[in-house]
């Protein structure tokens, strides 16, 4: 199972904060992952997903280009942060 | 709220929607210590105005978990690179108004240049890693607020 | 106890026997401003041993007239280099005992780069150029403490 | 006159913390004041008050190297600072 959760902007845009995906055997990457994700919801998906400034995590940690994925990781999609 | 600690220095983060006041946490970092001299401090507060825009709330959302494991290695990247005796950060979130408080950042060191190094080195940081997100609502608009290019460029002094 | 208040920013000045409230400085830091963002304070605490030698109780000894202006002149130049809301800085003068807080020092401004910088400008040249000597006493034994080098180039690179 | 002020290790090696002078009908400058004292007090004096480290402030402001006098001024002489 996989876990995804959007946060903010981005949040806001796709309408949703979460959803779970079952693990697919064949296994997956985080490039893939986002492209099956705009192939199932839609261009809406794909314009804001495909925002360069769009930070991708990977169980908590911020991922720079792509990376495997393994049955159970949270991934996260947000914009750029803007605390403190 | 979250709360961690981690010694060798004690570092203490913490996540919440309450407020904070800023001379318990200035004792709670010293308490116990053998040994001070020096304690630098920042507090930020929730802006009146933002780009001439007026802030009536403001909405912080975070990322639960990994705001507060950011929040934890930046301060150990602080502890890593300064002689730090104790180093805090308390951040809130969810609904705030203008001119309330939103950050507290302390450190304690021997010496004023530690402290005052990793106090900038934890806010400019902050302000670029955690995963925090403003949003400013004036009556009925609401706006994101942005990443400040300048922040980008102070956190990449370090 | 003596205290200025100078508009454009406010600064405040006192240099004091008694023992200071963070909180309540960090509030009048505050008080009555129509914007605000940040404050950077730094607080100096008494040395339970200052290389090597235990320190017993310090006697801090001071210009009294010449303390007071050579410190607001320190907080003009800050505001002078930075757009600051308010600076101040209490300064505790005659025993003190190890660990109690001998000085602070808080900025407010707008932005952060200028709290902290304003706020470590302030400290070095505090340690460099305002009237107070500090003598370190354990058991029989007295020190004047001395200068250190470390802070004379601290101050040379404003 | 001129009021003359030691503080912390100078007021401590010359045992007083402040003296007065009558303001002499010729005119002073800070260098000849110093010497005037050293001459009046002895080597101790000297000794104390030449020591390269020595700040000296005219009426609350720090003056590096000489300057004239005029009746009614402050003259301190002290050490190197160390507050903060």
């Amino acid at each position: 199972m996989l876990n995804v959760l959007f946060f903010a902007r981005v949040r806001e845009q796709l309408g949703r904060a979460s959803l779970e995906l079952s693990w697919p055997e064949e296994g997956l990457d985080l490039d893939t992952l986002q492209e099956q994700l705009c192939c199932e919801h839609g261009d809406g998906w794909r314009e804001v997903l495909a925002q360069d400034n769009i930070i991708r995590a990977v169980n908590q940690v911020v991922v720079a280009g792509n990376t495997d994925l393994h049955d159970g990781d949270e991934v996260a999609f947000f914009p750029p942060v803007t605390g403190g | 709220m979250t709360t961690g600690d981690l010694s060798q220095p004690a570092i203490t983060v913490s996540v919440q929607e309450a407020d904070f006041d800023i001379a318990r946490l200035q004792s709670s970092l010293l308490a116990g210590l053998a040994e001070e001299g020096a304690v630098a401090t920042f507090t930020g507060y929730v802006r009146r105005d933002n780009e001439d825009r007026q802030v009536g709330v403001l909405e912080l959302e975070h990322y639960p978990g990994m705001t507060e494991s950011s929040i934890t290695d930046i301060l150990r990247q602080a502890a890593a690179r300064w002689p730090l005796l104790r180093a805090s950060v308390v951040h809130r979130v969810g609904r705030l108004l203008p001119g309330e408080q939103i950050v507290w950042v302390g450190v304690a060191s021997k010496h004023r240049e530690a402290a005052f190094s990793a106090c900038e080195f934890v806010m400019d940081y902050l302000k670029t890693q955690a995963p925090f997100w403003k949003k400013e609502r004036a009556g009925d608009s609401e706006h994101w607020v942005a990443p400040r290019e300048s922040d980008n460029k102070r956190a990449d002094r370090w």
